[in-house]
Formats: C-alpha cells, structure tokens, sequence
C-alpha cells in the first residue's frame, strides 16, 4: 500500500491544501508563495501521469471518498453507492492533463506578467489555483452534485479573476455578464440534478445512467443539463459571455479559462453519452451537437473578421474552434447505435474531435499569452496601435506564428492533424459539413494572417521604439506551450494512440462506464 | 458609518457576548442538535455585523482584529483539509472518520435508536465543525468589512476613476 | 432582445419546468428512498453521530463540503481582492 | 399527472427569477432576481426530500415512532445556500465596483461592451 494509490484525490487536494495556505505562505516572501503554486500544478500533472499509467494498465480508476476500502465503490451487500466517488476514465485523465497543464503554463506565466505593484497577488494565486481545483474536480469527478459544487468553484474563481483589473471598467462589466449568464447556467444544472435525484433517489452518475428510464422528467433534465452546459462552453446561441470574458480577463487567466470552459464542454459529453446514451434517442442528440458546432463555428469566425481588439478577436476564435470539437463529437454520437458507420467514421470523427480539445487549449492558451506578452509591453489591445514587433519581440513572434499556424490548420503543427481527421471522416457521414468545416478553416487562416501583418510587421510606429522582449517567465510559459505544439503537430499517430484514440473508445463505450461503479453487465 | 447612539451601542455590547457564545453553542454540538460549523459560523459573524452597525467599522475593526481575519480562516480551512488528509494517511482513505468508535478524543460509540446524545462521539465530525465555523466566521466578517469599505468610498464620492486620472496627472 | 421574445423564453421556461414537475412523485411520498433510508438506519453505528444532516455532511458527502467551504473562501478572496487599495498586498 | 402547490411555488419562483434578470434594468433588482432563483432551486430539493408526517432526521430527544424525512436533500440544500451565498456577496460586489465607475445601476447606461 503505497501512497501513490492516493494519487486521484491528490490531483485536486494538493492545488486546494496550497491555495487555503497561501495567506500564510504569503508572510514569508512572495517567491515562496509562486514557487508554491507552480510545484503544486506541476505537482498534479505528476499525480495525472500515474492516474493515467493506472488507466492503461487496469481500466478506470475508481476513488471512494471516506470508505474502508477507495476502490471498491460497492461493498458487498450494497445496491447503491452511498458515498462521493472519483471516477476516472480515459475521457476524464484526458481532460486533467490538458487542463493541468495549461493551468501549470498559466501560473508560470503571472509570475512575471501580473505586477507586484498591482497588488492583491497572494488572492490572485489562490484563484488561479481554486480555479484549476475546478476544472479539475468537474473532469475528474463521478457524481452529480459533485459535479455542480466544482463547476460553482470553477466559475466563482473566474469571476473574481476577470474582475483582476478593477480599474478598467470593461472588465468588471465583463465578470458580471459572464457572473449573471453561468450563474443562471448553474442553477439550471442544479434544478436538473434535483429532478434526477428526485427520481432515482441517487446523485452517482453511473447508478442513474443505469436505472435510467425515459420519462418526460428526465427528458427535462436532460434539455436543461444541454443547454446549461452549452452555454458554459460557450456554444453559439449562448455565446455573448465569451468574447467579453476572455477579452478582458488578464491574459495567463484567459488562458486557462479556455480550458475552464472545456470541462463545461466534457460534462456536456459526459451527460448525452455516459448518463443519457443508453437510453436516448441518440440521433437527435448528435444532430443538436452539431447544429450547435455549425452555428459556432461559422458565427464565431465572422464575428472575428470584424474586429480591432486583438484578444477579442481570439475569443470568437476560440467560439469557432469549440465547434469544430462539437462537430467531430456530434457526429460520433449521431451514429452511436449504428456499428457500422460507428466503426468506419464515427469513432475517427470522436477521436478527431476529442484531440481537437487539448489542442485548442495548447494553441488558444499559446495566442493569448502572446497577445498577453504584447499587451505588457505596449498596454494595448488594439490592432491599429501596434506594428513592427517582429523586429523587437522575437520569441513573442515565433509563438505567435506557432500559435496562428497550428488554429489555421497548417501542416506541421498540431491544429492540422486534428482538423485532417475531423474533416475526412465527417466527410463519409455528410460532405457539406466537412466542406463548411474547411471553409471556416480558410477564414480563420484569413483572420490571423491580417493579425500577424498588422501587428508584427509592417512599419515601427513610435510607440514600439523602446519595446524590449517579455521577462524570462512569459518567455518560458509561452514555450511550454509552443513545444507541446510542434510535437502534437508531428507525433499526431502517438497522441491518437495513447491519449486521443482511447478517450474516444471509452466515451463510447458507456457499459464499461456503468460497470466499473455497478458491476457486472447491464 | 458614524457610531450609533449610546442606547444602541449599551444593547450590542450586552447582546454581542451572548450571540458569540450561542455560535459557539451551534458549532460544538453541531454532531447532536441541528447546525454545524457553517451556521455556527453566520451566527457569530452575525455579531460582528452587530458591531459594525452600533460602532462603526473603525472600531469593530480594531476590536475583532482585522488583519488576523484572513489567517483565522485559512487555519479554519487548514484544520478542515488536514483532517480530511488524516483520513488518508492515518486511515484508509480521504475523509476517512478515523476517530470514530476508536476510543479517546471524541470516540465513543452510541447506543442505535432515540437517545439523549453523547457529547464525546462522532470522531472527527466536532473538529471538522470547529474548523469550518472559524473559517466561516472570519471569512464573513471579511466580506462585511470589504463591504463597508466599498460602500464608504461611495458615499463619499470618490469615483475610482477619478483617482486614477489625478495620479497620471501628477 | 425583442420584448417578444423575453416573454416567449420566460413562458417557455414556465410550462416546461411545469410539465417536468407534473410527471415527478406526489408530494410526501418519495418514489425511492433506498440511500436515504440507509443514512438514516446506519449513520449511528458508522459515524458515531446522532445527527443525520451532519454525518452526510461531513462523513458519506464530506468531499462536497470541502467544495463548498472553497467556494466560500473563493467568494472572500474574491470581494477583498475586488476591493483591494492599489499598491498593497 | 397531479399538480401539487409546493411543485406550482417552485416553477413560479424560478419563472420569477428568469422575469426579473431578463426584464429588469436595475442591476440591484438583477442580483436579487438570480437569488429568488436560487430560492427556487433550493425549494426543489426542500420538497423532493420530504415524506408526509416526517420529522428532522436527527436522534436526539426524536419523538417516538415517526418516520424522519430524507436527509441527503437536506445537505444538498445546506452546499446550495452557501454557494448561494457566496454567489450574492461577490455579485454584490461588483455591482458596488460598477456604481463607483460609472455612477449608476441602470443596464442601459453600463454597455461600454458590445457584441
């Protein structure tokens, strides 16, 4: 029995043990507290690895909070869990990697972007770190309210980073819309579990997954736990937070807000296949997925055309990249009951778009950090004020390129391999979605060529003059994020292989889900 | 916010005491009688915003120590996570009630059924309370003193904005 | 937003919980009870405590409470950093 | 399909709730809008929880022979109210930081934000 077989709840626990001790950690020296921050993250990536080794080896990972025994969810003589359980698959660990990671590059980033004459940042460490406890704890988790208490974590804490630069007014506007639309969101979800623990007498997923009978209750809960989460990911009908939210959050929280709104995407995945895909109509489902995509992706992208503001126009980026993940993962589940399209194109599409997520949330978190890096030189969003960078910020430029390429779909880097895959195996199951999926492709290849021109090349305007290249930490965060990129964009078989393909696989196979709480076969 | 009238200021005094000492009441017998650590908790902070009306923000300040608030509550979270941690590293898992039926500090076992309560029992549930009533009493009283800075700058007219434009200024 | 469509979203939301709540077990009379039922018969001998709330709430769902104490602490450092005076910690 | 009042006063509130973010300009009327929404929710559990002639699920001094109410929904409501709680205050407070901006509470007046 060693301690590593802790290592679920140590993900979440060691983030949360050093965000409650930042205000003491805080009176010694301020690089204790950083130092602090950055080896918990780094200290839950470590804990995701050796979750995930345990996936590849044994099959999801269960974790029982305050049993006699952590991985044995039903003691004998039991029907039902009674307790809080972790429950990991390869969807799950997927999601944390990402999502650790990009937290981990984010707090590597404030060290030097957030400015300790701006004040208020052992608060700041502590949300950010309460923040990537929220995401985390919604990828990770197995139950119902769970689930709910994270997702109110997640938000709160994103809430009050937005709100970092009170002084502008714009971004405390920004925290309240983004405040009012996933406060309601989260009521809704909350008044959804009511209704399923109303009928099954459970919060366990799997338990209700299992004894799921289609009523019409559950068919509200099911419309309600949709078109909340939708809205949390920033789906497009429900998309107004997004570009206001992002665009005014401070750069490294923006970053990992992206992968905050992604595991509002994963419950969103986690609802219509593991609880509602036994049972439900699973056709309908996939269609609305990918209406949804079609309507973000294409909306997103013309939205951005139009802009001035550089991170603003990278967030109705970001609205149009999460319909290509809604695309590829809608597909898979309109030929859920179908085997034979399943095998032939439904799971590539599923893969394609599962890889689609961690990469958007390498490439996205890249854009916005440099866009962060130009803003702490030049205090300016606006495209018409900048020009010339190249020649002064050259690392800041090499990621923008990386970043820019890698969204647009250019060969060898990482956007291209999860598009290459969406685009051929959407196109065996409906040609015009692939086509509008390239076009949109095209567009955002428009958008940041213009970006890349305004901003970084062209004449040096008087402003840049004494711009020097960002402190060594951006430098560093921002390379974290390039790297994982590049390798993404030429190892792309390892990552389907290893990570992409499986958490396809066990999306799909909700059985597996169930049994490894319930037991036995369905 | 300017003190209130002596009368108001005499009653707080007098009440403040017996609204703490009922938060605590609430708190430790959180395992036996309805409550816990969280309504213990808003109780006792309910004291604190007693205070703050009947004297005015500087003084309750001083008299609840402010600036000790934020470590009060982080020791509240602390106790509560390590506990949780105990329950790992000296139990079996996370959140494991490894004090429970042992014996000792809060140990005992209960009788099944109707019965008039131990006060000695639950293992770690009583600390568990203790620990969240400190962190929710400071963290309250944190709000409501953020509040009332807040609030008084508006008053005031002091536009945020405004600041800002003179220190540029100057 | 059009003042129709306000309307039509609120009155939408209105039938459709409504109907939800229509098909939901009489009230008074749970459809199941089986956890909550064995909370009630087995929290005594396993927590030693004769509040029921209390052990769910910090024994068999004490993970949740954990959340919900750093939501609150989330909320404080939130509003002290929102209010924050420039300049100091 | 039996309608009950307890079940009519949650839809209520929560279609209160929804009425008033949606057609209030007030940013107060707003925040108290989201919390009768969240007065709703909690009510919803409340009532899913309660069986008929129950008393509070707790042994000390309990009357004798009465069935005791479920008590998970009781917790679930207890996590609600607190991050309910915690919902208003940081509301609140951005609302104090929006007034000190711009000097009003009015939605109309507060758009520096487009699109």
């Amino acid at each position: 029995m060693s301690w590593t077989e802790h290592a679920p709840i140590l993900i979440i626990a060691a983030p949360l043990l050093v965000s409650f001790a930042i205000p003491l950690l805080e009176r010694i020296d301020y690089r204790v507290r950083n130092a602090a921050a950055v080896a918990s993250l780094v200290f839950s990536i470590w804990m995701v690895l050796i979750v995930l080794h345990k996936i590849w080896v044994s099959g999801p990972v269960v974790y029982v909070f305050g049993a006699k025994s952590a991985f044995l969810p039903l003691p004998s003589g039991f029907k039902f869990p009674v307790r809080i359980m972790f429950e990991i698959d390869h969807m799950s660990a997927f999601m944390a990697l990402s999502g650790s990671i990009a937290a981990t590059v984010g707090v590597i980033y404030s060290w030097a972007f957030i400015r300790e004459k701006e004040g208020g940042l052992g608060k700041y460490y502590s949300l950010f770190l309460l923040m990537s406890v929220g995401m985390l704890g919604m990828e990770l988790t197995g139950d119902a309210f769970n689930f709910f208490v994270f997702l109110e974590i997640a938000s709160i804490a994103s809430f009050g980073l937005i709100a970092y630069r009170r002084e502008d007014p714009a971004s405390v506007e920004a925290s309240f819309k983004y405040m009012i639309v996933s406060t309601i969101g989260a009521i809704f979800v909350l008044v959804a579990i009511g209704f399923l623990y109303g009928r099954y007498d459970a919060l366990n997923m799997a338990y209700i997954a299992k004894h799921m009978k289609l009523g019409i209750v559950e068919r509200v809960a099911f419309v309600l736990l949709v078109v909340s989460l939708a809205m949390k990911a920033g789906a497009v009908p429900m998309h107004m937070w997004v570009s206001d939210a992002y665009g005014r959050a401070p750069a490294a929280v923006t970053a990992t807000l992206v992968s905050v709104s992604q595991a509002s995407l994963y419950g969103l995945f986690r609802v219509m296949f593991s609880m509602f895909g036994v049972t439900m109509n699973n056709h309908f489902g996939g269609w609305m997925l990918i209406i949804f995509g079609l309507l973000s992706m294409f909306i997103g992208v013309t939205m951005a055309m139009v802009q001035k503001d550089i991170k603003r126009l990278m967030a109705y980026h970001a609205i149009s990249q999460t319909g290509y993940m809604l695309l590829g993962v809608g597909v898979g589940l309109a030929v859920l009951d179908n085997p034979v399209a399943l095998k032939s194109y439904g799971l590539a599409a599923m893969t394609g778009g599962i890889f689609h997520i961690m990469n958007h949330a390498m490439y996205k978190g890249l854009l916005f950090l440099t866009a962060g890096a130009i803003f702490y030189r030049l205090r300016t969003f606006n495209l018409n004020e900048m020009g010339g960078l190249a020649r002064k910020m050259k690392y800041t430029t090499i990621y923008f390129i990386i970043g820019a390429a890698a969204i647009a779909g250019l060969p060898p880097f990482n956007g291209f391999a999860s598009k290459l895959i969406i685009y051929e195996s959407v196109y065996k199951f409906n040609p015009l979605l692939s086509v509008v999926a390239m076009v949109v492709s095209v567009l955002t290849l428009a958008s940041f060529v213009k970006v890349f021109h305004s901003a970084f090349l062209g004449p040096e305007i008087s402003k840049v003059k004494n711009v020097r290249e960002v402190p060594r930490s951006m430098v560093i965060g921002m390379g974290v994020m390039a790297v994982i990129c590049v390798l993404f964009g030429l190892f792309p078989g390892m990552v389907v292989k290893y990570l992409a393909g499986p958490a396809a696989a066990s999306l799909v196979n909700h059985t597996a889900y169930i049994s490894s709480v319930i037991g036995g076969g369905m | 916010m300017k003190p209130m009238s002596k009368i108001v200021r005499t009653v707080a005094a007098s009440i403040g005491w017996f609204v703490f000492v009922f938060g605590i009441y609430v708190i430790v017998h959180g395992h036996l009688t309805p409550g816990g650590g969280f309504q213990g908790g808003a109780v006792m902070a309910t004291g604190v915003a007693l205070l703050i009306v009947a004297y005015g923000g500087w003084s309750a300040e001083k008299c609840v120590r402010k600036e000790r608030l934020p470590v009060f509550e982080s020791a509240g979270l602390l106790t509560f996570i390590l506990l949780a941690f105990g329950g790992a590293f000296l139990g079996v898992t996370f959140f494991f009630n490894f004090l429970a039926n042992k014996g000792g500090l809060f140990g005992d076992t209960l009788p099944v059924g109707i019965n008039p309560g131990i006060f000695n029992s639950a293992g770690v549930i009583p600390l568990m309370n203790m620990g969240v009533g400190m962190e929710v009493l400071a963290g309250i009283s944190l709000i409501l003193f953020a509040m009332f800075y807040g609030t008084k700058k508006v008053r005031e007219g002091t536009c945020l904005a405004d600041n800002e434009k003179k220190e540029e200024d100057a | 937003m059009k003042i129709g469509v306000k309307i039509a979203i609120v009155l939408l939301l209105f039938s459709f919980l409504l109907m939800g709540l229509g098909f939901m077990h009489q009230y008074g009379v749970p459809l199941k009870s089986s956890m909550d039922d064995y909370f009630i018969k087995h929290a005594q001998e396993e927590t030693a405590t004769n509040n029921v709330v209390t052990s769910i709430v910090f024994d068999y769902r004490g993970f949740d409470t954990l959340g919900e104490a750093s939501v609150l602490f989330t909320a404080v450092l939130g509003v002290v950093m929102i209010f924050r005076e420039a300049g100091k910690k | 399909m039996f309608y009950d009042l307890h079940y009519i006063t949650i839809v209520f509130l929560i279609a209160l709730g929804i009425y008033a973010v949606m057609f209030q300009h007030n940013l107060i009327k707003i925040a108290i809008g989201i919390d009768i929404l969240e007065s709703g929710a909690n009510l919803l559990l409340i009532v899913l929880g309660y069986r008929n002639g129950g008393v509070a699920p707790i042994f000390t001094m309990a009357p004798q022979g009465k069935t005791m109410v479920l008590p998970t929904p009781q917790a679930l409501t207890l996590t609600a109210i607190v991050i309910g709680l915690a919902t208003t205050a940081l509301m609140l407070s951005l609302i104090v930081m929006l007034y000190r901006h711009y000097g009003t509470l009015d939605t109309r007046e507060i758009r520096r934000l487009k699109g």
